[in-house]
């Protein structure tokens, strides 16, 4: 029952905060924040119903669905929950039409909380698509000077690449004579696995996003509002990585082996070229949402090693991704909303005038670029470490990309912290209290994992193991 | 009484195949009859309730428990079949004609509305019958009157482009119903006569395979023509840009849900014969030469309309999907009947919405640069219109997504996986001008203010009302969630092939 | 006592605390947070004294768990780190100290003395670490803490890029150290420093090499050896005691102990060990020529920090690993104790040139005294620190590679000659200040009085220190001790007498060889090649495939695949040119396209 | 065989008319070309095949008021047109396209 309210609980809420946006601008924000907490303490409580079941796996169905928590969804269900919550206070200044805005922010958790709870094909493909619409009216809604391009940009792009991916659920599910998500009892011609792995793995990689399939990602970050942005690089991205790891790879298990090699050089590739792109960014903005290809790039990686190990630094690297991310979003979005620009030529000196966003936002890029003790070493390090065991020193690659992703964090610190401060912003206010709290706890989530990494992976370990056995490998 | 006592007490009605057909054709007597007497708006509401009446009768029909396999009613030159497996189908085809007139026809000409609203009812019996034909000429026949009835719909704008376009229309049709009239009387001439599709595949059998080819392939054009595939398809932009709004619904959703159907029941008859083993690859390439024209074509256009013809030719070769792979049997005829009855329910909506529009927003010029802002002024609507054509574009949660799904699943189970791969880019591609339509109403602001809400005067249209939009966005979203909680099977009971 | 030896992770957690706790109290409350932040160091000099008592148990956790796979969070107090933790531990607290005087008017103070405490946390994990993950956790937390309190003074410019550059090197090896990690353990399975160490020998002489090398990248990044030098004297933009504590005492000296730690595996790899040698050698002769010229009194400092790196590192090439850890521990004394020092100058002179001081004994006779001692100390004159742990290591290089060993003398005298060369010309002589300078208050005296006390005695404690080691303790050689005592003489002499009076003769040397002492200004131009070809070069490579890969190959490509629909359109809808006749054959045409392709599939 | 001939060649002259002639009302008369040819094939193969001639019959006059009445649509049409807009030619009929 729990796992359906997850899905449904967001979905009431969506239409009352929706109701309530009739009725001036503090209702449907309550309604949001409730809705989203509410949300948060499902996910928590799934969590303990499926710690508690024998086996870890907590299962609920209809006869049209079939819904699933293990080990590789609960981290992502949790994160989820947190960020939605996060998503909702940054939206919280909101003027315009935040009934609708708050709507259609929780119908985007819903999705999302589809696709991670989907013990069918069929409804994970539903839930996938599904996540496209709100987020297609977020940012065409409430985005920025070039949001009407992004909108479609980002909805066309991420639309071809899963109808591929439906044509390769047809495929599978034609084959196999069943929707459920498992290790197919009826083994898939080894001659249409490598296509076939691409076929489905192609919809995921656009999400990812991985190198070379990424433009979309900048123009939508940039567009979107704040709490798009956060729920986009927050949970969406890590869509790709879970499908991969749940859908794709467990049905083409001989194809993925073929294109291992493909996967981890563009992962590789991810990590060099996103943090060479977001040097380069003079988009505050932009600059962050590069970082999310590079980030996202030790997710593949990870998965390209098929090995648990590997595994195990995707899921890291996910939800490490998930929280630095929608931190630094965050941050940025309100920096935005007090100065109306993205510039980081325009900035510097900050963290003299407003300490505690100069602060947090220090922390953020420490966390981004994988500092040890903060949660994106742990994924990085595994990523590394297995990918050292699968690819050999082609890995001193990553090391590259890993300093590279000090430079631009480090400098995006240098440009806009520190520095003299300009004359525009000599009157600036500091983060405002309610944005602080929600960064505060995402710290404290990066910290937690950062310093004890192992809350997570014994969530996966039993669902990871079970996967790349199913692989034939070893860990 | 339980639910089966009741379908079993009431089977003897449901069992009348003819009964919805001649419903609606008494209530557009009657609706006519009104117009002579009482107000023209007294004329669209009986033809509505008609339809209505009608579209329930033949719902209830397809809900009727497994019966026999369709009944069949002796006519003067072979037999129809009805109820059962057709039944689902002409509900909805009677259903989107309901939609279509029930706004009102408020955006066609003033006076010609009643008289509208019983062509669509006449056609809409039509449309049964040519779903239901099991005979070629009652087939040719009600695709004839269909074609009448489409080309005085055109027209009934009363527009020097809509007569343009009826004239073009027209020219075109009569060039295939020439090719149905050589295709008829080949096979039936050479046939001895025999036009009943019981006998169909045993007299084409014994016919020369060059004269059953040429005959079956002249009839499976002029379906095409009606289908509106490429290279058939030059009429469909023309007449959904200048038909009335109303007029376009009933085009592009009853008339071609009934056409795919008759489609599909001539071309699974066709396919038993040797002659024809490679008639499946001919419609296979105009199903893919459709997608891609019409996906293309359509994201060029600044009429919303317009564009919607365009986007029907794409979706025609979504049924022709299912239809080069229906003879697979069972499960492949209710995806195509699926497919068609999603397309229709979509369509209409989307349509009915126009027409809603166009009777609210006088200054519209029916571009998809004019709908700027009208989510602001008409939220209902823009919605309904957004979820049509999401539902069109085959996003799930809409009932499109179901209809594009098993289409696509056949035909992956056909082996036509390269189709399938076509078919969804072409979907994909597809909200690049669907999606048009959504941003331009909810994320533009209108061009200028000044003209909005100007007094209009003179010849005012009538004020739509928007229920029908609701109704038809709520159909696409409940059939669209439902299988979701009650399973699969739900899709298939209404249009199971038995 | 024992409630420190049972707990080693109290060294870690009492510190992490203090600094959540002074930061989450905010600037109101400095006044005396500030004295709280001394409670992390003493504790961890506690634990490690307790270490040295062999009483501290050993303490592990599950950190990341895969499987059978499993890397474990530990740490355990032997002799090498519980030397470590108290020379942490003491120089901590001794900056805590001086800092509370030095930063008085300071607004941030708040995030300082966090960032403090902060910092000895992590230097107690790195320390006490039984696992290279551990250990690389707080080796790189070190670094994040040094680039906060580099960067301490957000407004200054030059603050920023230093810091930025502070990290960004040590990066460069740190990343080269995690590439050993992964190389580790892909060939031993573990991150165990012991399991590590214990399969050492059976290691390739390849596969050692390799991975002691790339350890060695970490340990040079930190430690400031050469060609990663280059961002040792720029950190001096940060606070002094920073300086002190950071750059002189503790983060810069890990890596000396990350190679003590590994010894082992060191030891299975002559050419890994060759190359820490020489370019230990190297770097201590390098740098102590650079330290020679300049004349920010930090510079000099920060120079002769990374030469006396050098030393270690070649007393670690060249086997003698406890000679390392011996000298650097009284390094640590004597540059925490010349650091601080020239803070308390800086904060009574208001000025780091050395040109603009002068005569600084009479306005600061405690300061100068310190000073003194130190710069004795850094020298080599017995009976001071300096003195001991010098001579084990240059007996220790000359024994192993008598070459390098005679470099390793030619550096000590620059050594001597560069200490006192500051020190005539900053506290004797004539004020060439404008302002007189004052003495500082005793919040900075009492430490600088302390560390001398240290810098003085402990020398006679080489013993006891290698001792703790397990290693045999070796007297003194009298060869070497007169050879390094001369050399020290000489560069002393040198030195004053060069700089005696108003500088005259040195600025006629400085006429003389101009463009020499150009060159060793600026670092023999290492800084501007690096800036040149690897930094400047990094930013436009960047923006040009930013602009041309990106924007116009990449999402050109996605754009163009939109706008060629588009065009696809345009054409395809040509064909509706609205003529009757044209649409009328289409259908015609259109049966014969279809009658053609079934028949002709049908063949 | 005559009769089949015959039934080709009115049928070409028919859609050579519905092709190239602009005068809506030739067009007209040329698709009742075609029909009136069609239909005459279809009695001709029918009798040919030795079908029921009442049944074929019958199917023959269904054609024809099909015909008839698309004759009456078609003409209708071109009423229309002549009249509101005063155009006869299909070449002033081009101006929906795109």
């Amino acid at each position: 029952m729990t796992l359906f309210a997850l899905i449904i609980v967001p979905l009431a809420g969506a239409l009352v905060a929706w109701i309530a946006g009739r009725r001036g601008h503090v209702k449907p924000r309550l309604v949001g924040l409730l809705t989203a907490l509410a949300e948060g303490v499902l996910a928590a409580t799934a969590l303990a119903q499926m710690l508690a079941s024998s086996d870890q796996v907590l299962l609920a169905s209809t006869r049209g669905m079939q819904l699933v928590l293990d080990g590789l969804s609960a981290p992502l269900v949790l994160l989820t929950g947190l960020i939605g919550v996060v998503a909702v206070i940054a939206s919280w200044r909101i003027a315009d039409r935040p009934g609708v805005h708050h709507a259609l922010l929780l119908a985007l958790e819903a999705a999302v909380m589809t696709v991670f709870l989907a013990g069918d094909l069929i409804l994970f493909y539903v839930g996938w698509e599904a996540v496209l619409i709100p987020m297609f009216f977020l940012i065409g809604g409430w985005g920025h000077e070039n949001r009407r391009h992004a909108a479609l940009k980002f909805f066309l792009y991420t639309f071809v690449g899963s109808v591929l991916m439906l044509a390769g659920i047809i495929v599978a599910v034609m084959t196999v004579k069943s929707t459920l998500i498992g290790a197919p009892s009826i083994p898939i011609d080894p001659a249409t696995q490598p296509w076939l792995f691409w076929l489905i793995g192609i919809g995921m990689l656009v999400k990812v996003p991985v190198f070379p399939l990424h433009t979309w990602l900048p123009d939508a970050h940039v567009e979107a509002p704040t709490a798009g942005s956060i729920m986009l690089a927050g949970v969406l991205l890590k869509m790709g990585g879970y499908g991969l790891m749940r859908v794709a790879i467990p049905y083409a298990p001989d194809g993925f082996a073929a294109a291992a090699p493909v996967l981890g050089a563009l992962g590789m590739a991810g990590i060099i070229y996103g943090a060479l792109m977001a040097f380069a960014q003079t988009d505050l903005k932009r600059l962050v949402a590069y970082s999310s290809v590079a980030h996202m790039g030790f997710v593949v990686l990870g998965i390209a090693t098929g090995t648990s190990l590997g595994y195990a630094a995707a899921m890291l690297a996910m939800v490490s991704h998930g929280l630095v991310s929608a931190l630094l979003f965050l941050l940025v979005g309100s920096l935005y909303e007090r100065t109306h620009t993205r510039e980081i030529a325009r900035f510097g000196g900050l963290g003299a005038r407003t300490p505690r966003w100069g602060g947090l936002f220090v922390f953020a890029a420490l966390a981004s670029l994988g500092l040890p003790g903060l949660s994106g070493f742990p994924g990085e390090l595994l990523a590394v470490i297995a990918g050292f065991g699968a690819f050999g020193w082609w890995i001193s690659l990553v090391a590259i990309g890993a300093l590279l992703g000090a430079v631009y964090n480090l400098s995006a610190v240098r440009r806009v912290v520190h520095g003299g401060l300009a004359e525009e912003w000599s009157a600036l206010s500091d983060i405002s209290r309610g944005d602080t709290i929600a960064a505060a706890v995402l710290c404290g989530g990066i910290v937690v994992i950062g310093v004890a990494p192992d809350l997570i992976l014994r969530l996966t370990d039993p669902a990871v193991t079970l996967l790349v056995r199913a692989l034939g490998g070893g860990s | 009484m339980s639910f089966d006592q009741i379908m079993e007490f009431l089977r003897p009605v449901l069992s009348i195949g003819w009964l919805p057909a001649a419903i609606a054709c008494a209530a557009a007597v009657a609706g006519l009859v009104a117009d002579m007497f009482a107000a023209e708006k007294t004329g669209v509401a009986i033809v509505s309730a008609g339809l209505a009446a009608a579209a329930l009768l033949s719902f209830a029909t397809a809900l009727l428990p497994m019966g026999p396999a369709g009944t069949l009613i002796a006519t003067t030159f072979g037999v129809v079949l009805t109820g059962g497996t057709f039944a689902g189908l002409a509900a909805v085809v009677y259903f989107t004609a309901f939609l279509s007139c029930g706004g009102g026809l408020s955006s066609g000409r003033a006076g010609s509305r009643a008289a509208v609203a019983a062509l669509v009812a006449i056609g809409a019996a039509a449309g049964q019958v040519l779903l239901g034909a099991a005979d070629v000429i009652i087939l040719f026949v009600s695709l004839e009157l269909l074609a009448l009835v489409a080309y005085a719909l055109v027209a009934s704008a009363g527009s020097d482009r809509a007569d343009e376009a009826a004239a073009r229309y027209f020219v075109q049709g009569s060039v295939a119903t020439g090719l149905a009239v050589l295709g008829i009387a080949v096979i039936v001439g050479l046939g001895a006569g025999t036009s009943g599709y019981v006998d169909l595949g045993t007299t084409l059998a014994a016919m020369p395979p060059g004269a059953s080819l040429l005959g079956g392939m002249l009839l499976v054009s002029a379906l095409a023509f009606k289908v509106g595939a490429f290279p058939f398809h030059s009429w469909v932009p023309d007449a959904y840009e200048t038909a009335p709004a109303g007029a376009a619904a009933f085009l592009s959703a009853s008339a071609k849900a009934a056409a795919i159907g008759g489609f599909t029941l001539l071309f699974v008859r066709l396919m038993t014969v040797q002659a024809f083993a490679s008639a499946g690859l001919a419609v296979s390439i105009i199903a893919a030469a459709s997608i891609i024209f019409g996906n293309l074509a359509a994201l060029r256009q600044t009429s919303v309309g317009r564009m919607l013809g365009y986007s029907a030719i794409a979706q025609a070769g979504y049924a022709l999907v299912g239809v080069c792979v229906s003879p697979l049997g069972g499960d492949s005829v209710s995806a195509v009947f699926l497919f068609a009855a999603t397309y229709a329910v979509g369509a209409a909506t989307a349509f009915v919405v126009l027409e809603y529009f166009a009777s609210r927003e006088p200054q519209w010029d029916g571009s998809i640069a004019g709908v700027a802002g009208f989510a602001t002024r008409h939220p209902a609507a823009s919605v309904a219109l957004t979820i049509a054509l999401l539902s069109m574009t085959g996003i799930p949660l809409t009932v499109g997504f179901w209809g594009k799904f098993f289409v696509f699943y056949g035909a992956a189970q056909g082996g036509l996986l390269w189709l399938v791969i076509i078919g969804l880019v072409g979907s994909a591609i597809s909200f690049g001008y669907y999606g048009r339509v959504v941003r331009s109403m909810f994320f533009d602001a209108p061009s200028s203010r000044d003209e909005v809400g100007a007094p209009q005067v003179g010849d005012a249209p009538a004020r739509g009302s928007v229920w029908p939009s609701v109704l038809g966005a709520a159909v696409v979203i409940i059939t669209g969630v439902a299988p979701l909680i009650w399973g699969l099977s739900l899709v298939y009971a209404l249009f199971a092939f038995r | 006592m024992s409630a420190f030896g049972s707990n080693p992770w109290l060294a870690v957690a009492v510190p992490f605390i203090v600094a959540v706790v002074i930061a989450a109290l905010g600037r109101r409350a400095t006044a005396v947070t500030q004295w709280v932040a001394v409670l992390g160091p003493i504790t961890a000099s506690l634990v490690g004294l307790a270490g040295l008592q062999g009483s501290v148990a050993s303490s592990s956790v599950p950190w990341l768990t895969q499987g059978s796979a499993s890397i474990d969070a530990g740490v355990a107090v032997d002799g090498l780190s519980a030397i470590m933790l108290v020379v942490v531990g003491v120089v901590a607290t001794m900056v805590v100290v001086f800092s509370v005087g030095y930063l008085e008017h300071d607004g941030a103070k708040a995030r300082y003395f966090s960032l403090l405490a902060l910092f000895t946390a992590a230097m107690s994990l790195l320390v006490m670490s039984t696992n290279l993950v551990t250990l690389f956790i707080g080796w790189e937390l070190v670094g994040a803490c040094s680039y906060l309190l580099i960067g301490f003074w957000y407004h200054k410019p030059s603050a920023a890029s230093a810091a930025m550059k502070a990290f960004l090197t040590t990066r460069v090896g740190d990343v080269g150290m995690l590439l050993g990690l992964a190389l580790l353990w892909k060939t031993t399975g573990s991150l165990d420093i012991a399991t590590i160490t214990g399969a050492a020998p059976g290691l390739t002489a390849a596969t050692a090499t390799a991975a002691a090398l790339l350890l060695f990248m970490g340990a040079a990044g930190k430690s400031a050896q050469f060609p990663l030098h280059i961002w040792l004297p720029d950190a001096m933009e940060g606070p002094t005691p920073v300086s002190a504590l950071i750059h002189a005492a503790t983060m810069v000296a890990a890596g000396v102990f990350l190679i003590a730690r590994m010894w082992p595996l060191f030891e299975v790899s002559e050419a890994a060990r060759a190359v820490v040698l020489w370019v230990g050698t190297f770097t201590a002769l390098f740098a102590a020529t650079i330290a020679c010229v300049q004349s920010d009194i930090k510079k000099v400092l920060a120079y002769s920090t990374i030469s006396q790196l050098g030393f270690m590192f070649a007393a670690l090439g060249a086997g003698a690993w406890g000679a390392a850890m011996f000298h650097l521990v009284t390094h640590a004394a004597f540059k925490a104790l010349l650091f601080l020092g020239s803070g308390s100058v800086i904060h009574g002179t208001g000025t780091q040139d050395i040109r603009e001081m002068g005569g600084l004994a009479r306005q600061m006779p405690v300061t100068t005294l310190t000073w003194v001692v130190g710069a004795t100390a850094l020298a080599g004159i017995p009976p001071l620190a300096g003195f001991f742990s010098k001579d084990a290591v240059l007996a220790g290089v000359l024994h192993a590679v008598p070459a390098a060993g005679a470099v390793l003398l030619g550096a000590s005298l620059l050594t001597a000659f560069y200490a006192f060369r500051v020190t005539r010309v900053a506290f004797f002589g004539q004020s060439r200040a404008e302002t007189a300078a004052h003495e500082s208050p005793l919040s900075m005296t009492a430490p600088l009085v302390v560390l001398a006390a240290l810098a003085a005695v402990l020398g006679f404690f080489g013993g006891s220190i290698t001792h703790a080691l397990g290693l045999e303790a070796e007297g003194l050689e009298a060869a070497v001790a007169g050879a390094s005592v001369l050399a020290a003489v000489i560069g002393i002499v040198v030195g004053i007498v060069l700089y005696a009076g108003d500088l005259e003769r040195a600025e006629v040397l400085k006429g003389r060889f101009q463009r020499v002492h150009r060159l060793a200004f600026g670092g023999w131009g290492v800084d501007a090649l690096v800036q040149r070809t690897i930094v400047a070069p990094a930013g436009a490579i960047a923006g040009w495939v930013y602009r041309v890969l990106d924007r116009t190959v990449i999402d050109g490509g996605v754009e163009g695949i939109g706008a060629g629909a588009q065009f696809a359109g345009k054409i395809a809808s040509r064909l509706q040119s609205g003529e009757t006749d044209v649409y009328a054959s289409l259908v015609a045409v259109g049966f014969i396209v279809v009658m053609g392709i079934v028949l002709w599939a049908g063949r | 065989m005559t009769v089949l001939v015959l039934c080709a060649v009115v049928f070409g002259i028919g859609m050579y008319t519905v092709l190239t002639r602009r005068e809506i009302v030739a067009i007209l008369a040329g698709v009742e070309l075609m029909l009136g040819s069609a239909n005459v094939l279809f009695i001709a193969l029918a009798s040919f095949s030795g079908a029921d001639a009442g049944v074929a019959g019958a199917i023959g006059l269904v054609i024809l008021v099909i015909a008839a009445a698309e004759a009456a649509v078609g003409l209708s049409l071109v009423v229309t047109i002549s009249r509101r807009s005063k155009r006869s030619s299909i070449d002033e009929l081009t101006e929906v396209n795109g």
